[in-house]
Order: structure tokens, then C-alpha cells, then sequence
């Protein structure tokens, strides 16, 4: 049975970040794919890698990789959960784990950038 | 069973009924009852447009307004009531616009106006016996204005909390003495019968189209309310007076629009000739309905028709030599259903069309404040209203012209909604017999258990095959004498019909059984009327009477079922500025 | 020619499970309507037969159904339309509770429709003659005013399958309808009931419901332009 | 009510039973490719954090990561992301452009571009192979 639920609980924010992260993405992921792996000695050994770590400018982009990427991914991902009814209880949790894992995870690779 | 009380029941969410409701104030409880949703009322196929002298493209009046009506109706229409809807077509409309609707626009943004058959002006206004000539009158939101009308009304309705019974099939009037006291209903998703009892009921069941094989009707235009007023012993008025639309595509019967013509398409017949200029030399191909349909039979008479690929007949419509916008913008839709239909493409090659059933211009008599009247001395039913396609006020007389119709329903409609909206308030409801329902009753009771031999779809097809072949554009003596014994052993042989459907959810089966009682009681007065009236006027034609004869049929006809069988009345006619004079065009 | 249907039937009082059941019949040639050859089934072979229609000529709405997989009008369906060369299975329209046969009940979707106020709101007294509207503002609305309510689009999108509560595209396009009627005073009213989850921004440009509507209507790019009201909204 | 509605069939069952046009494909890989990459992700984050523990240790998965296998499978996973990058600039269209109205050609453009960078990204890795190759063939 059909059901108004909330009123005016915007999703226009998230809507378009979602567009503007994807749109970033195109740059970014490509980009990345591009340097990393057109080409194996830049992207799979550890010298070349570390060289690009240490300059200012790679880091910003992997910076922004993770943080952009994770959230759009992320967001995606409780997009997609949304559409499918669940029991709040259940739709909570989801949320939750989606939140703790992009939080632990962007962690983990902000670490791994900046111990460079 | 389950008894409602309702102040006002309107029966019928078409347009007129629609109308009809919104006039009920505040305080009163009203009930639309609908046989379909209510935005899948017929109305919705209108196309063309809606009549009003706005004047937004060219100099017009209310008064030419009138002339073509009275003159389109053959002089048959009761001039009283057609001043009162010529008149009042200006507010209508826009009243219209302000409840929402969307309506095509002029270039300085006022509602657009097109030609339309039948409606004319003076070539030179200060001389009004000049040359008529084509007027820009009906007002159209591309070619969907019925549809956009029936929505905008049903919206206005929801924002006024109108209560609905979709899906509701009404089978009979309650009525308690000379006053109607409600109705009954069955409500078809679960087969219970209901009653309502009422102060006032207006039926605004429209049109009876499915009595012909040939129609531009829904196949829920089966004259319901037709036989309802039929069974009670009530009469309908100038019932031989049935439209038949001069361009439906051809075998299908689905309509397209007058408009087609208003934007310049052309009928051709097999040696590519404009027929229509030797028929109607002025207005041509925007001659009114009945000659142009007349005129397209004689040409496939005289064997200037085409012969199809299954031996039936049709004529051109041509407009593919309009601009490719023209087509697009204003004929959408129309252009559509000949090609999703024949595969024709319109903007290349004419379009095959016969002549259609199309609408009733007779029906439940009523005053022009939807009062049904039930004698020649116009003596009200207390508490019964009719309205639109059902009623007959009559302002199309013996031919209605086109974009009439839908002008009439909110006319009407709003009227009657007035009048009933005056009645409820002094009056009382009247008692409920204690029988009310039991006719509704016996009779689902038979057709559910009958073991009889006759099928609904073939008794049917019977019927429609008969009446378009006997009762159609052309008539004599000979036809409607054999169909009168026709129609008896039909409805003989409809009382041994039988149905497989047994249960009692959404049994569509029933309600189609029923539904050809409707056509079978509505038939016979259309029989009886065209057998009676010894002339032709309008969109009655005999062939045995090929004249207009003023002098004993400037009257309409009443028939009443008395003692199971027809009987005739007749009724004068309002003639109030306009003295009848020969019809041409 | 003989043409095959593969009708889904379901009788409540009967069946605890939907059913198929094959109907051979004749049709005259291949600009044969699908309702044409349901009426047949129904007037010639099986009476129970059990679908609604009324205009036959796809303007009410009425006969939206499953035909091969997809949403259509049986009344703008042709044989043409179909391969008919196997049987053509005819199932009531998705997600929706099934009555009987091929009737689902419409209620919930009614009731989106209504939820979006598909009225106009004008509070100011009405002038004496019509409210005036370009003609170019006039035609924003055309196309969706074509709507017929017949629930192709909204029984038809993946999105309203997984719940129930998506207000879907007739009821977006509905109310585009009036947000975009220049005579319209209750743009915030009606754009925050289309402002959640359940509403507009649970479109995800599928297209399935374009691909349904029998009327043509490029359903996506109204909810499109709802969308971009609103972000610029809460921006 | 005489009647008992029967409840609606279950969403899996009624997208996998749905007729499929382009638009709903389009969807459906739009859905998958980005859970995919998200996943992805995730794994990648997890798998660079070796670079931290010094060149040994990253070195060492590299060698997994340097396999033939493992280079197609990453090839592969370009794919994903050229059809979710260019279907995701073809929603933004849609929503934010009038693309509903041309998203058919916008999706072929899609495809086709797509297809073009997958293969020029093919060439680019794997062109010492590819070279070889034809030396050999030569
Ligand atoms: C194809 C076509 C095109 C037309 N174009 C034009 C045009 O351009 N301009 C113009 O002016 N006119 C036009 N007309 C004529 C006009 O549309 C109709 O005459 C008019 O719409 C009838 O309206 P109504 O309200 O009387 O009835 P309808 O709209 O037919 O509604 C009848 C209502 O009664 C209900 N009903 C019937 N029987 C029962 C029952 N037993 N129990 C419960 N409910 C019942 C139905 O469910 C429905 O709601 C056209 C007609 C057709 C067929
Ligand atoms: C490369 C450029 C990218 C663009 C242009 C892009 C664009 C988009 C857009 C517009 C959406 C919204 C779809 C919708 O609302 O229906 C979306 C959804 C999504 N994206 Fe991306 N994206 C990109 C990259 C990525 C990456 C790298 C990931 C993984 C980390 C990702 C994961 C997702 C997910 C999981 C969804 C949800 C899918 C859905 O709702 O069906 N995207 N993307
Ligand atoms: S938008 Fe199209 S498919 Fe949807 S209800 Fe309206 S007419 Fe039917
Ligand atoms: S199918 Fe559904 S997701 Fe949007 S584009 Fe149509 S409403
Ligand atoms: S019967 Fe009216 S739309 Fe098909």
C-alpha cells in the first residue's frame, strides 16, 4: 500500500555530489589508469611509485582519488540500498557499516599517502 | 446489501457529470457513481474542440454562434435553450482555463481558435444576410481538448474532494411515485448490489454509439442511462436523430476530427474530386456532419468510392498537403491513430475514412436547468437531472455540430449542478421502497443461472450489423418496418441468454450481458422514432420522405414504453429568433 | 491466420497461483488489435476472460497490460507490433496485486497521482477574461497533459518494483504538469511532496517507463527538469 | 472484499522477466560496474597499504600483481570503468542537460568510445608482448 513518506527530506545534496564526484572521477580514474597501468614499470614497482609519492602533486590527486572516490562509491552503494525496502533496523545497520568501512578505509589509505 | 445516503448522486464522470459536481456546495454529500475510472470516460476522446464566440482570432458573436446551431440543427433545437448555451459559452470557457486547462494560445497568448464544420460568420458583419463564411469559433488544446477538459475537471473534482464510486455499474432508477428517490448499483469488482438513496440523481451516462457496428464510441457507450429512463416508463426524446460522423478510418470506426478538415484537409472520392464542392458549394468540406456524411454514402452509391481489400467501402481524406508543423502541432494525435491503425502515413498519402456512428442528439428530455421532464407539457420528475450526451435540452436538434457537444456538457452540467444544489436545500429525501433493489436482483439472478442458448457477443453483433444496415445514414419505410419485428425477436432471444461466467469478481461477463439490454432497450426507441417521423431533417434521412416537412414534424418526438410496447408523443419546439428557412450551405 | 495467445489467468475465488492458458484464433491480417483478439477469446471461447477496456483506440487508458515481456495498450498493440508467429503471452501489468485475469488493482497508483496535488492552485481572484500564457509555455505543458493514467511507465520501472512506496513516473510527470504551469501558484507545496526518497530522486534514468508510454511521452526528461528545480531549490 | 490480491512478485523475478531495451541494460551495467568498482576500491586501498611496510613487501605483491593474468584481469577492470565513467557523464546529461531526449545516441557514443579507449589501453599494455608478437610473426 502506497505510503507518503517524510516530507521535503531533500535528497538534492547528495544528488548532485553524486554527479560532481562522477564527473571528477572521469578525470581522476582515468587519469590514474593512464600513469599506473598504461605502462607496468610506472605503476608496479615500488621506485616509480615512490617517486610520484613524494611529489606534492601526485599526492594531491591520490588524495583526492580516495576521498572523492570513496564517497561517490560509498553513496552509490546507499543509493542502491535504498531502493530495495528493508526493516529500518536493517537499513540502519547498512548505513552504519557503510559509513565505518568509508571512514576506516579512507584512514588507511590517508595513511598510506602521508607517510610519504 | 448495502444502502448508502447521499444528498446528490450523479451517475457518470464524464464531462457533464464531472461538471455536474462541482457545483454541490460545502455541507451536502455527493457521490459520482462510474462504470470505468473516471478519466476513461469517453469524453476524454473528444478531439476537435470546444464552441465559444471568444472572438480571439476573428470578429464573432454569440448570435452567429446561435444561428449555426439552430440553423446546423435543422431547426429541431429548442431555441430557448440554445440562446442560453450560445450565450453562456464565453464564461464557460474560461472558466475552464482558470480550472487549469491547457489550452492552445494565440500568438498574444489568449486561447486559440480554430474552423470548424457548421460554424460561420457573416462575410460582412454589418449585413447579417451577407455570405456566411467559416469562422474561427472552437477553442482546442491541440487535438486533445476532450481529453484535457475531462482531466482538468477530474483534478478540480480531487482538489474539491468530490467522493467517487469508480467502477460502480448502475442498473436501475429508485423511484417512489413521481419521484426519483436513488438508485441501484452493483459494484463490479465484488458483483454486490448497493442502493443509494438520494434527494436528487443526474444521469450523465453519455452516449449510445455501440448500437452501430460502425462507431467512434467507447465500448462502454452502450445507452445506459438511455434504459434506464426507457424502463421506468419515461420518455426519450427525438431518439432518430443519430449522428453519423462523416470521417471515422475506414472498417475501425475510431474518429478523425472535423478538425482535420478545419486545418484544410480535403475529401476526395476514386477520381480524386473535392465532392464536397458540388454538395455544399460555400462552406465545401466544412459542410455540418449529416451532408457530408450523406454526401460521402452518394458518392460510394455511384460507385465513386473505394472498394477495399474486404469489399466494404471508403473515401480520401487528404491532408497531405498541409505543412509538415500543421500536422505535427495541431493534428498530432489524429494522424497518429492512422497510422499506428492502417499504416498510413497521413503526411504523405490520404487516409482511407466511411462515415461513423458518432452521437445521440436525442435522448432524456430535460428543461435547460437539466430538469428531466417526463410529458409534451414538460411536467419535471421530482429529483431526477440528466445531462451531456444522455440529455436532450435540446440544442442539436436533428444535427449537432461539431464542438456543441462538449459545450453543452458544461453548460448543462453546471446548470443542472445549480438546480440540484436549490433543490437539496428544501427538500427532504423521499422513502425508500422497500423493493428497490429487487428488479437489480432477479435479473443478475437470471442471466447468472440461465442455461440458455444465446451468446452476448453474437446476439450483439446481430444487433449492430441490423442497425447500421436498416437504421443507418439512409432509411425507408421497408427497413425500420422489418427491424421493428427485428428488434422484438432479438430481445425475445435475449431473454435466453446465457453467460460462463459464474463468479462474483469482476465479472465482465455480466455487466456485457447487461450492458446489451442497454443497447437492445435503446434500439427500439431509435427504430420506432425514425419509422414515425415521415421526412428528412437533419441527420434523419428517409429516402421514401426526401424533404424537410415543416409543417407536420417541426415537432420532436417522445416515445415511452407503455405496457412493454413503444408509444408516441410528440412535443412543440422553442422557436424564438430564428424562423426555419431552407438549409444550405 | 491463425495466431497463438498465452493469456496469464487468475480467478481469486479458484486459483491460489496464476495460470497460462493458450488461446488459438484467427486473425484477418496483422493490423489485428491484441484487443481485438482478446475480445475474441472472450466472446468466442471463454467468456471468463476478463480484462478492461473502453475507447479501443488507446486515449483512456484502460487496457494496460504485458504483452511479450513489455507494457502496451492492447488497443495500440498490433498483430504487426508482435511476432506472432509464436505465441504472444499477455500477462497483467507487473508489481501490481492481481483481481482477476488481466485486471490489477489500480488503487495505489491512484493514489501517488493524487498525492501530488494534479490540480492547479491559484489563489489570486481570476481575472475576467482567461489567464494569458505564451503559446511557448502553453506547449511545456502538451506533452505531459498526454498522460492517460494508464500505469504503463509506473508498473514498468525497476525502481517502483523494489518498493512500493516510489511515487513513480506518472506521478512525477503529473506533477510537472502543474509545476510547470505558468498559472500555477503552489510550486514549493507540490515540489516538496516530490522531494524525498520516494519521489523524484528515486528516478534513475531507466527509461523503462519511456519505452512503456503508449502516448509517447519522454517521461525521463520531465522528471529531469523536476530534478533540476529542485537541486537549484535547495541550492 | 470478495477477493484476495495476490502480493507482487518479487523485484528479481520481475527484472529478470521484464523486457530489456537499451536504457534498462545500461542500467543494470551502470549498477554492477559500479558496485564493482567500489569493491575495487576498497581492495586496492587495502592492497597499497603495503607500500608503507617498504620496498620488499611491495615488490612482493607486485609480482602477483605483474602475472599475465592478473595484467588482463586489470585490463579487464578498465572496462568497467570506461562504461560507468561514460555512462555516468551520459546520466549527468540526461538529468542535467535535455540528454532525455537523444539518450539512445548519447549511449552508442558510449559504447563506441568506450570500446576505443579499451582497446587503446590494450595496445598500451601490452605493447612489449604485442610487439613481440609481431616480430615473431615477422
Ligand atoms: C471520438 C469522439 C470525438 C468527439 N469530439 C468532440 C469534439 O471535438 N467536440 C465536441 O464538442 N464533442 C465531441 N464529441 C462528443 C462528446 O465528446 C461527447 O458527446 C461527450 O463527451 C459526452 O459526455 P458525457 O459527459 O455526456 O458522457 P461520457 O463522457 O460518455 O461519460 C459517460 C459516463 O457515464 C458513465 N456510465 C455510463 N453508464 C453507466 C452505468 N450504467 N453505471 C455507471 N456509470 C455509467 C461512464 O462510466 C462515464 O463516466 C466527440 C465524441 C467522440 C466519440
Ligand atoms: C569515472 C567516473 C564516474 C562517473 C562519471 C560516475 C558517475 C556516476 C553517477 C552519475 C552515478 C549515479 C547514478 C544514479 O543515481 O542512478 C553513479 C553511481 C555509482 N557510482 Fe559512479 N561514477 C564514476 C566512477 C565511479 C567509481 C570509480 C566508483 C567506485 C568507487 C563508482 C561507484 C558508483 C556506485 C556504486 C554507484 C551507484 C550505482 C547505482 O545507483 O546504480 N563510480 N556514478
Ligand atoms: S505517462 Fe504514459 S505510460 Fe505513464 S500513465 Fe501516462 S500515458 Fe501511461
Ligand atoms: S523507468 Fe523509472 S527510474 Fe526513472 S526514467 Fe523511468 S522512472
Ligand atoms: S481501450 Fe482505451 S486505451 Fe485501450
Amino acid at each position: 500500500m502506497y505510503k507518503h513518506t517524510g516530507s521535503r527530506g531533500s535528497g538534492a545534496p547528495s544528488w548532485v555530489l553524486q554527479r560532481i564526484t562522477g564527473l571528477l572521477l572521469v578525470v581522476v580514474v582515468i587519469g590514474h589508469y593512464f600513469v599506473m597501468h598504461a605502462n607496468p614499470a610506472s605503476g608496479h614497482t615500488y621506485a616509480a611509485v615512490l617517486d610520484r609519492m613524494h611529489q606534492p602533486f601526485w599526492k594531491m590527486f591520490d588524495l583526492t582519488f580516495i576521498t572523492v572516490g570513496l564517497w561517490h562509491g560509498l553513496n552509490g552503494t546507499w543509493g542502491i540500498f535504498r531502493d530495495y525496502k528493508m526493516k529500518p533496523a536493517v537499513s540502519l545497520t547498512i548505513y552504519g557499516i557503510i559509513i565505518l568501512s568509508g571512514i576506516a578505509f579512507w584512514v588507511l589509505g590517508v595513511n598510506t599517502i602521508l607517510s610519504f | 446489501m448495502i444502502t448508502h445516503q447521499y444528498d446528490v448522486l450523479i451517475v457518470g464522470a464524464g464531462g457533464a457529470g464531472l461538471r455536474a459536481a462541482l457545483e454541490i456546495p460545502e455541507g451536502f454529500s455527493c457521490a459520482v457513481l462510474s462504470k470505468v475510472f473516471p478519466t476513461r470516460s469517453h469524453t476524454g476522446a473528444a478531439q476537435g474542440g470546444i464552441g465559444a464566440a471568444l472572438g480571439n482570432e476573428e470578429e464573432d458573436s454569440w448570435e452567429w454562434h446561435m444561428f449555426d446551431t439552430v440553423k446546423g440543427s435543422d431547426y429541431l433545437g429548442d431555441q430557448e435553450a440554445i440562446e442560453i448555451m450560445t450565450k453562456d459559452a464565453s464564461r464557460a470557457i474560461i472558466e475552464l482555463e482558470h480550472m487549469g486547462m491547457p489550452f492552445s494560445r494565440t500568438p498574444e497568448g489568449k486561447i486559440a481558435q480554430r474552423r470548424f464544420g457548421g460554424h460561420t460568420r457573416p462575410e460582412d458583419p454589418s449585413d447579417p444576410d451577407s455570405k456566411h463564411i467559416a469562422v474561427k469559433r472552437s477553442c482546442y488544446s491541440a487535438d486533445r481538448t476532450g481529453h484535457v477538459m475531462l482531466h482538468t475537471l477530474y483534478e478540480n473534482c480531487i482538489k474539491q474532494k468530490v467522493h467517487f464510486f469508480s467502477e460502480f455499474y448502475v442498473t436501475d432508477l429508485i423511484m417512489s411515485g413521481n419521484v426519483c428517490a436513488g438508485i441501484v448499483a452493483m459494484d463490479i469488482a465484488t458483483s454486490e448490489v448497493h442502493i443509494f438513496h438520494a434527494k436528487a440523481v443526474m444521469l450523465a451516462t453519455g452516449g449510445y454509439g455501440r448500437v452501430f457496428r460502425i462507431t467512434s464510441n467507447a465500448h462502454a457507450g452502450t445507452g445506459d442511462g438511455f434504459s434506464l429512463v426507457y424502463n421506468n416508463g419515461l420518455p426519450l426524446q427525438d431518439m432518430e436523430f443519430v449522428q453519423f460522423h462523416p470521417t471515422g478510418l475506414w472498417k475501425l470506426g475510431i474518429l478523425i476530427s472535423e478538425a482535420a478538415r478545419g486545418e484544410g484537409g480535403i475529401l476526395l472520392n476514386n477520381k480524386g474530386e473535392r465532392f464536397m464542392e458540388r454538395y455544399a458549394p460555400t462552406v465545401k468540406d466544412l459542410a455540418p456532419r449529416d451532408m457530408v456524411s450523406r454526401a460521402i454514402l452518394t458518392e460510394i452509391r455511384e460507385g465513386r468510392g473505394f472498394k477495399g481489400s474486404d469489399g466494404t467501402y471508403y473515401v480520401h481524406l487528404d491532408v497531405s498537403h498541409l505543412p509538415k508543423e500543421v500536422i505535427d502541432d495541431k493534428l498530432p494525435e489524429i494522424t497518429g491513430f492512422a497510422r499506428t491503425y492502417l499504416g498510413v502515413e497521413p503526411t504523405k498519402e490520404p487516409i482511407p475514412i466511411q462515415p461513423t456512428a458518432h452521437y445521440a442528439m436525442g435522448g432524456i428530455p430535460t428543461t435547460p436547468d437539466a430538469e428531466v421532464t417526463k410529458d409534451k407539457k414538460n411536467t419535471k420528475v421530482a429529483g431526477l437531472y440528466a445531462a451531456g450526451e444522455a440529455a436532450c435540452v435540446s440544442v442539436h436538434g436533428a444535427n449537432r455540430l461539431g464542438t456543441n457537444s462538449l459545450l453543452d456538457l458544461i453548460v448543462f452540467g453546471r446548470r443542472g449542478g445549480k438546480a440540484i444544489a436549490e433543490f437539496i436545500k428544501n427538500t427532504d429525501f423521499a422513502p425508500l421502497p422497500a423493493d428497490a433493489a429487487e428488479r437489480t436482483l432477479s435479473k443478475i439472478d437470471k442471466v447468472m443461472n440461465s442455461k440458455g442458448s444465446e451468446k452476448v457477443g453474437a446476439l450483439r453483433t446481430e444487433l449492430q450489423e441490423k442497425m447500421m444496415e436498416k437504421v443507418g445514414i439512409f432509411r425507408n419505410e421497408s427497413d425500420l418496418k422489418e427491424m421493428t419485428s427485428e428488434i422484438k425477436s432479438l430481445r425475445e432471444r435475449y431473454q435466453n441468454i446465457a453467460i460462463d461466467d459464474k463468479g462474483k469478481t469482476f465479472n465482465t461477463d455480466l455487466i456485457e450481458a447487461i450492458e446489451l439490454g442497454s443497447l437492445l432497450d435503446t434500439a427500439e426507441p431509435i427504430i420506432y422514432g425514425a419509422l414515425v417521423r415521415q421526412e428528412s431533417r437533419g441527420a434523419h434521412s428517409r429516402e421514401d420522405f426526401p424533404n424537410r416537412d415543416d409543417k407536420n414534424w417541426l415537432k420532436h418526438t417522445l416515445i415511452f414504453k407503455k405496457d412493454g410496447t413503444p408509444k408516441v408523443d410528440y412535443k412543440t419546439v422553442s422557436i424564438t429568433r430564428f424562423q426555419p428557412k431552407e438549409r444550405k450551405y | 491466420m491463425k495466431v497463438t495467445l498465452r493469456i496469464q489467468r487468475y480467478n481469486p475465488e479458484k486459483d491460489s497461483e496464476p495460470y497460462y492458458q493458450e488461446f488459438v484464433l484467427e486473425a484477418g491480417d496483422e493490423k489485428e488489435r491484441i484487443l481485438d483478439l482478446l475480445h475474441q477469446a472472450k466472446w468466442k471461447h471463454d467468456g471468463t476472460l476478463t480484462f478492461r477496456r473502453s475507447c479501443a483506440h488507446g486515449v483512456c487508458g484502460s487496457d494496460g497490460i504485458r504483452i511479450n515481456g513489455r507494457n502496451r495498450l492492447a488497443c495500440s498493440t498490433l498483430l504487426r507490433d508482435v511476432n506472432y508467429k509464436k505465441p504472444i503471452v499477455i500477462e497483467p501489468l507487473p508489481s501490481m496485486p492481481i483481481v482477476k485475469d488481466l485486471i490489477v488493482d489500480m488503487s495505489d497508483f491512484y493514489k501517488k497521482y493524487e498525492a501530488v496535488k494534479p490540480y492547479l492552485i491559484n489563489n489570486a481572484p481570476p481575472p475576467e477574461h482567461e489567464r494569458l500564457q505564451s503559446n511557448e509555455d502553453a506547449e511545456m505543458l502538451f506533452e505531459s497533459a498526454k498522460c492517460i493514467l494508464c500505469a504503463c511507465c509506473t508498473t514498468s520501472c525497476p525502481s517502483s518494483w523494489s518498493d512500493e512506496n516510489y511515487i513513480g513516473p506518472a506521478a512525477l510527470l503529473k506533477a510537472y504538469r502543474f509545476v510547470f504551469d505558468t498559472r500555477d501558484d503552489a510550486g514549493d507545496e507540490r515540489l516538496d511532496v516530490v522531494d524525498t526518497p520516494d519521489g523524484a530522486w528515486r528516478c534513475h534514468t531507466i527509461f523503462n517507463c519511456v519505452e512503456a508510454c503508449p502516448k509517447e511521452i519522454n517521461i525521463t526528461w520531465h522528471i529531469s527538469q523536476m530534478k533540476k528545480r529542485l537541486a537549484q531549490r535547495e541550492m | 472484499m470478495a477477493y484476495q490480491p495476490k502480493p507482487p512478485e518479487g523485484w528479481l523475478k520481475t527484472n529478470l522477466r521484464y523486457y530489456k531495451h537499451s536504457g534498462s541494460w545500461a542500467w543494470i551495467l551502470h549498477r554492477i560496474t559500479g558496485l564493482g568498482l567500489t569493491a575495487y576500491i576498497f581492495v586496492h586501498i587495502y592492497a597499497l597499504t603495503s607500500l608503507t611496510q617498504g620496498p620488499q613487501a611491495f615488490d612482493n605483491e607486485m609480482k602477483l600483481f605483474s602475472t599475465p593474468v592478473f595484467k588482463v584481469l586489470e585490463w579487464l577492470l578498465f572496462s568497467l570503468v570506461l562504461f560507468h565513467a561514460f555512462n555516468g557523464v551520459r546520466i549527468v546529461l540526461v538529468d542535467w542537460a535535455s540528454g532525455a531526449k537523444n539518450h539512445k545516441k548519447i549511449l552508442t557514443l558510449v559504447y563506441g568510445l568506450g570500446v576505443v579507449l579499451f582497446i587503446g589501453m590494450g595496445v598500451l599494455m601490452f605493447r612489449e608482448p604485442l610487439a613481440n608478437m609481431f616480430a615473431s610473426i615477422r
